[in-house]
């Protein structure tokens, strides 16, 4: 029951039967902690104060890759220049409105005074001026970051294949070698200063792939590739999400990206390219059998079983994973059960139906797919 | 063929020759609207029209800004269960549509209709009953969309509609095709106002005022509707691709069968980019009316201005691709937009710059509408600036489509928008209704509005800076996003406030307001040389304009012309540049006919949604509709011969 | 206010041909609109050229006769169009009836040919896009000579009855003559566009 | 000629269809599971039965419903059904899209076919399948039969060669009981 009693809320009795679970569609998802330490630490990220809100796992104001460090750089060279004019024009209508003006009667007409017009007329081709100056700065500037974010570009040493599906992301790394080529979802390990070409893929409709800390957005369009390429510089875990609206669940459609040292990625990687474990105890055992025989593999597959649908996420590794459905949930059993037992409240819409697998067989699947690390 | 030109001497005509008393009384008798249900249905009056016009933009407002509480109270907390997905990308939806196509967009041409014609001091608006069939289609196209909405039929896929989202897989049903008629609908309203203002604009000028003289109210509504002509079509041939897409198969946007999902955001930010600037340009003329009567003196640089204004057109269809920086366009070509898109703000900068010399060389009246002017520069200026910031594309890939952007549109639509047009409510309530609102009331109304909005928005850049995307019903407490998030919902209640404030307002004040009299603000535009409110007829005399702000320059004593029917409705035609009178042209009397083909027009517009057939038998109706419309009919007097037009 | 009485305008006409009439202005207001849309289908049209490796996409562009044939009548047309603007601002009523009843034997004429032209695209709409597209511009086309003949047809009728003594009636014979200018000006790059073009690239 | 009263009649035919959005634009992704899907006689429709029968609720909740229509056509895609009766044509399996029926036409035959298994080749999916999305399935492929109303029948789909979309045929009842076993039918073979 690992995960389990960490909950912020009561979770009510298990296995999560009969009558509805607590939380659910009316109520939010059930559970949102996770596990103290280990995998996704952003989501135990508490409520910062507004201040401190601008570092975060999910925040352009806390770069940790060269791109989003240019494009941060970008963004403290606009804001310094725009709050500077803001100022500027701030002043001078406090200015206008708060100097002494010409006498008028009531309801009279101050006449144009040509000398007075005249020398706004000076200020004004200053202004103009000023503004010409000041944009042509800004888009040198644009232009020049915006060459340095494919500056290595050429020097690309993983390729990472990115399809966004409603709602969730197919994670790929190709390979030459097919047996060595890796199939996972919602989460993307990436080595510490290596330079990645993510490429973008879209089978129903457009998506847009955010992970602010690392880079700027990029869209996943039906019918064409993008690309992204990036290089992440810090370790740590972050967060990314949809940012192009793509129907119900637009909402939950986030990713993990862990940040790794080329070592631990890796051991990541190979820890991947193996087949699913074989179940150990009975109770696994029990519940492979469930997942072959019930409604589970007509849409998801597992390496290493017959489970070979490839319509929902691959779920070899599933327990290696730090979140379910997307980011909706931080991984642990608890939330694992009950997105099984009843994913359309947790995640309204979603294409995961309503299976409806009896208690017992919800226990047993569980620890099956807890076991696949 | 004999022209009638000579006029017997049993035709009573304006001027010297008649009383005045009885001159208002026959005019009135040959312009007036009938009383009763039938003459409000029939009326062709521009006044009514565009106060019916205004009403109803006003009424959609309220039911955006209502859908935009919704929207606010279900984001107020982390996981909120207000409403479900589905339910809030119906509602975000409908906000986005309502205020786009139902309230902004109509609200400027019903200013427009009301005032354009007094501006320019003619007795109506060229093409009276074609403005009388925009109204009717555009009250049809929003209340199908809004019963489609109660129906559970209301878009879902953002005002934007991007496809394939919005395609015939992703969108099942119905509710994306009424959508697309929607957008049909107001876009044949919008279109046909422009047509009339350009031309009244154009044709119908007071005698003498050229083009140099031109109120910078009545330029920015002539640039706008230039602006509508080109950017329209754009959006009807999109929706029509979609409907077309959705109904009977074609493949526009399939990329399987060579079209493409990228051929929508093109068509639809081509017309996209330019409706932010008809929506923002009018308002522009607002400000600069306001500014002149508040400031006691013209605007400062009335050339520059109007060049400000046609250049903002120019480059308003240049910079439509920043909305597409995300989608992976050619990186150089992109660049191109940039510096456009940076470019716009040169002229903004410029009308900026007048608007505050006005001020500053001036002698600022403290009257609300004034407020509404330096709440608008304090707002619209922030909004201006971050757009710069959006128009470098690294760092729009960083904020598109996040809180940021929600952030920059609402300072730019509502601080440029909304603000002029709340200060234009003041400024020419007394002229619409006859009576002042109230100032203190006006105050308040301000201050909530004003300190709300910017509780409620200016969290939103920080929100979109640290990750929070658009268009999501929930987001997770632990993002941190969540005290921003109640702020903001805390600022659009303060909003909410501050606009039930001025419906109390104008509740109050036309029972008990002051009277206003003919130019309660000493302003100088033809439009206060008339009684408030205006009589049918808007003018019993059409001035002769000397100068820009006529009634300034005349002194007390307005020049006019005389010689113009009483008896038969006939406005002046003059020519375009100079305004030499030109023609004495019959104007239209009122008739049923321009609701009967907008029935027509409904009921083909909502069956062709459900089968492609109503487009033939649906164009039966219209086209008996449009005979019954241009037929000719016979005057009242055999003299002259009327073309209803 | 008080007023001062400058100029008397009485001893205007209350009609002129053209550019003085409200109608002119109106119609080439809408000519605008829809002439930006003809524009902007047409760079549909090239859009989806350029996502597709062959154009037309695996089948014979359509077949030039009728197409040709339409584009000969159409240019013709533009004869007796400019004789009935002539005889229209003549105010030559005989004259402008003759003209008017030509017109709308050709307008008849074009919608014949149209449906001939429809049945040699060699694509439907829902093939490809590359249908959708040349069914759309020419249905957008179409939709404008109905219009047209539909417009010439109430014209016809009203100047051939008692309507016909009516001056403005000669006005609108002035602004029919121009849309049909328009709407000829538009099919001839409509032409280049569904039928050369395939054949070039 | 259009008959005068043909444009009358549509508007109120449009009346209906206005009064219908409420239940096809429902967007049910967790509805109650309305009726479980039981193995029974092939019931082969109103036309053959004497006294006809109230439809079962499922009937109205799931052919009168857009949105449950077009998971039924994802789905067919997903679990690969074209690998059989290739887009509803026929190819292993019978064609889905003609009027001719083995084991009945009615939703429930169809949800029945689905979860039984038919001999010849269709297997069952009893267990594999969640009872709504084989209503959503049966439902998909009364439309591909035409035999759902128009404004509820899924459009074009954004595949090759795609058809031109179910709602772009004329709605027609069903045939049903053709009785030809699959493997004796000429088309597809």
């Amino acid at each position: 029951m690992r995960g389990f009693g960490d909950s912020r809320r009561p979770q009510g009795a298990w296995p999560p039967h009969p009558g509805p679970l607590p939380g659910g569609e009316r109520e939010g998802p059930l559970t949102l902690t996770l596990s103290p330490g280990g995998r996704g630490t952003w989501v135990a990220a508490l409520p910062l104060p507004l201040l401190t809100a601008c570092s975060g796992p999910q925040s352009m104001l806390d770069p940790a890759g060269t791109q989003a460090g240019h494009i941060g750089t970008m963004w403290w060279i606009l804001f310094a220049t725009c709050a500077a004019v803001y100022g500027i024009v701030m002043l001078w209508l406090l200015w206008a409105l708060a100097r002494r003006h010409r006498w008028v009667e009531p309801r009279g007409v101050l006449p144009v005074e040509e000398g007075r017009d005249r020398g706004l007329t000076f200020w004004l081709s200053v202004w103009v001026g000023g503004t010409v100056v000041i944009l042509c700065g800004l888009v040198t500037a644009s232009y020049a970051v915006d060459k340095s974010l494919t500056h290595l570009a050429n020097r690309e040493e993983l390729a990472v294949e990115v399809e966004g599906m409603q709602w969730w992301w197919r994670i790929r790394y190709p390979d030459d070698d097919p047996s060595r080529s890796i199939a996972t979802a919602n989460e993307i390990h990436l080595p510490a200063g290596a330079p990645v070409r993510l490429k973008l893929k879209a089978q129903d409709v457009i998506h847009s792939l955010w992970i602010p800390n690392l880079h700027g957005k990029m869209d996943l369009i039906p019918g064409r590739e993008n690309e992204l390429f990036l290089v992440a510089e810090r370790e740590g875990t972050y967060r990314g999400q949809c940012a192009e609206f793509c129907g119900l669940q637009h909402a939950h459609m986030a990713l993990t990206v862990v940040v790794e040292s080329p070592e631990d990625f890796n051991a990541w990687k190979e820890a991947q390219l193996a087949p699913a474990p074989e179940p150990a105890s009975d109770e696994q055992k029990r519940g492979k059998a469930v997942f072959l025989s019930s409604a589970c593999s007509m849409c998801h597959g597992i390496r290493g079983t017959t489970a070979s649908a490839s319509v929902a996420p691959d779920l070899t590794h599933l327990a290696s994973r730090p979140t379910i459905a997307a980011g909706t949930l931080p991984y642990n059993r608890g939330n694992l059960a009950a997105w099984i037992a009843d994913p359309q409240r947790i995640k309204p819409g979603n294409h995961m139906p309503l299976v409806g697998v009896p208690p017992p067989d919800l226990q047993a699947l569980v620890a099956y797919l807890d076991s696949l690390k | 063929m004999s022209p009638k030109d000579s006029h017997p001497s049993d035709e009573l005509r304006d001027g010297p020759g008649l009383n005045e008393d009885e001159t208002c009384r026959r005019l009135e008798r040959t312009w007036g609207t009938a009383p009763g249900l039938w003459g409000w249905l029939t009326t062709v009056d521009h006044k009514l029209i565009g106060r019916r016009y205004i009403v109803t933009g006003f009424v959609f407002f309220l039911l955006g800004g209502i859908l935009a509480l919704l929207m606010r109270l279900q984001l107020a907390q982390p996981e909120g269960t207000l409403v479900g997905p589905d339910r809030y990308n119906q509602i975000f939806s409908m906000h986005g549509t309502t205020m786009m196509f139902l309230f902004a967009v109509p609200i400027m041409e019903a200013m427009a209709v009301y005032l354009v014609p007094l501006m320019v001091g003619t007795r109506n608006i060229a093409f009276p009953r074609l403005n009388a069939f925009s109204y009717w289609v555009y009250l049809a196209g929003g209340i199908m969309l809004y019963v489609a909405f109660l129906l559970n039929t209301g878009p879902e896929a953002g005002w934007f509609s991007y496809v394939p989202l919005s395609g015939p897989e992703y969108s099942p049903g119905k509710r994306t095709d009424f959508w697309a008629q929607m957008i049909t609908f107001t876009e044949v309203a919008a279109l046909a106002v422009a047509v009339e203002v350009i031309v009244t604009v154009l044709k119908m000028r007071a005698p003498g005022m050229s083009l140099n003289r031109v109120p910078l109210f009545v330029w920015s509504m002539l640039v706008t509707s230039f602006m509508v002509v080109f950017a329209m079509p754009s959006i009807m041939l999109a929706s029509s691709f979609l409907i077309m897409d959705r109904l009977i198969g074609t493949h526009f946007f399939n990329p399987a069968e060579g079209g493409d999902p990228l051929l929508w955001q093109h068509l639809f930010w081509f017309f996209g980019h330019p409706e932010v600037y008809i929506i923002f340009l009018p308002a522009l003329g607002m400000v600069s009316s306001i500014v002149a009567a508040m400031a006691r003196r013209p605007v400062f640089g009335h050339l520059p201005m109007v060049l400000a204004l046609i250049a903002t057109a120019f480059l308003g269809f240049g910079l439509w691709v920043h909305h597409m920086f995300a989608t992976g366009l050619p990186r150089l070509g992109v660049s191109y937009f940039t510096a456009a898109s940076m470019m716009i703000a040169i002229p903004s900068g410029i009308q900026i710059f007048c608007w505050i010399a006005t001020l500053w060389d001036g002698q600022p009246q403290w009257r609300t509408p004034l407020l509404f002017v330096v709440g608008f520069v304090v707002i619209f200026v922030l909004g201006g600036l971050t757009g710069v910031m959006l128009a470098s594309v690294p760092f729009d890939q960083q904020v598109h489509d996040t809180y940021f952007v929600v952030a920059h549109f609402h300072y730019v639509l509502i601080g440029g928008a909304v603000f002029p047009l709340f200060g234009a409510f003041y400024f020419w309530f007394p002229k619409i209704t006859g009576r002042m609102l109230s100032e203190r009331l006006g105050r308040w109304n301000f201050g909530l509005f004003f300190v709300g909005f910017n509780v409620a928005f200016f969290p939103m850049h920080l929100l979109g800076m640290v990750g929070m995307p658009r268009r999501v019903y929930t987001y997770p407490a632990e993002l941190g996003w969540a005290g921003m998030n109640l702020t903001a919902t805390i600022g659009a209640l303060m909003i909410a406030a501050g606009v039930a404030l001025f419906i109390v307002n104008v509740l109050v004040s036309l029972r008990g307001g002051r009277i206003a009299g003919p130019n309660p603000w000493g302003a100088g535009t033809l439009e206060w040389a008339t009684s408030s409110p205006p009589p049918s007829y808007n003018f019993a005399h059409i001035p002769v304009v000397e100068g820009l702000e006529p009634l300034w320059d005349s002194r007390g004593r307005l020049p006019v012309v005389h010689g113009l029917r009483v008896e038969e409705r006939e406005v002046l035609l003059t020519t375009v540049v100079d305004a030499h009178p030109d023609l004495r042209e019959p104007s239209p009397r009122p008739t049923i006919w321009p609701l009967l083909s907008a029935l027509a027009i409904t009921v083909l517009f909502i069956g062709s949604i459900f089968t492609p057939s109503a487009v033939v038998w649906g164009s039966i109706p219209l086209a008996v509709g449009l005979i019954g419309w241009f037929w000719p009919k016979r005057s009242r007097t055999p003299t002259e011969p009327v073309v209803e037009s | 206010m008080e007023r001062n009485f400058v100029r008397d305008v009485s001893h205007l006409p209350t009609h002129g041909h053209g550019p003085s009439n409200l109608t002119w202005w109106g119609t080439i207001g809408f000519i605008l609109i829809e002439g930006f849309a003809f524009v902007l289908a047409g760079f549909t049209y090239l859009y989806l050229m350029m996502q597709f490796q062959h154009w037309p996409p695996g089948m014979p562009p359509p077949e030039l006769l009728w197409g040709t044939l339409m584009t000969v009548l159409l240019v013709l047309s533009l004869a007796p169009n400019v004789w009935a603007k002539r005889m229209a601002e003549r105010e030559d009523v005989p004259r402008s009836r003759i003209a008017v009843l030509v017109m709308l034997a050709i307008g008849v004429l074009t919608l014949v040919i149209r449906w001939f032209e429809f049945t040699v695209l060699n694509v439907l709409w829902d093939s490809n896009a590359y249908g959708s597209i040349i069914w759309t511009i020419l249905g957008l086309h179409t939709l404008h000579l109905v219009t047209d003949v539909g417009d010439t047809a109430v014209l016809a009728v009203l100047i051939l009855t008692k309507h016909g003594k009516d001056p403005r009636r000669l006005g609108d014979v002035t602004d029919n003559a121009m849309y049909w200018n328009f709407v000829v000006a538009a099919w001839v790059p409509i032409y280049a566009l569904l039928y050369l073009l395939p054949r070039a690239v | 000629m259009f008959s005068r009263c043909r444009p009358a009649a549509s508007v109120l035919a449009l009346c209906v269809l206005l009064l219908a959005a409420c239940e096809r634009e429902e967007r049910a992704y967790r509805g109650e599971p309305v009726g479980e899907v039981k193995p029974g006689a092939i019931v082969q429709g109103t036309l053959y039965a004497g006294e006809p029968s109230p439809p079962p609720p499922q009937r109205r909740e799931y052919e009168g419903n857009a949105y449950h229509i077009s998971e039924g056509k994802r789905l067919f895609e997903w679990f690969n059904c074209s690998g059989c009766h290739a887009h509803g044509g026929g190819d292993i399996g019978p064609p889905l899209m003609d009027d001719t029926w083995i084991y009945g036409g009615e939703l429930e035959n169809i949800a029945a076919t689905i979860v039984e298994g038919r001999p010849n080749g269709m297997p069952s999916f009893r267990s594999k399948i969640p009872d709504q999305q084989v209503w959503q399935l049966a439902a998909y492929v009364r439309s591909m039969q035409r035999a759902v109303r128009k404004d509820v029948a899924p459009g074009r789909d954004d595949h090759m060669s795609a058809s031109p979309g179910e709602q772009s045929q004329p709605v027609q009842e069903a045939k049903p009981g053709g009785g030809t076993p699959p493997s004796s039918q000429g088309t597809g073979q």
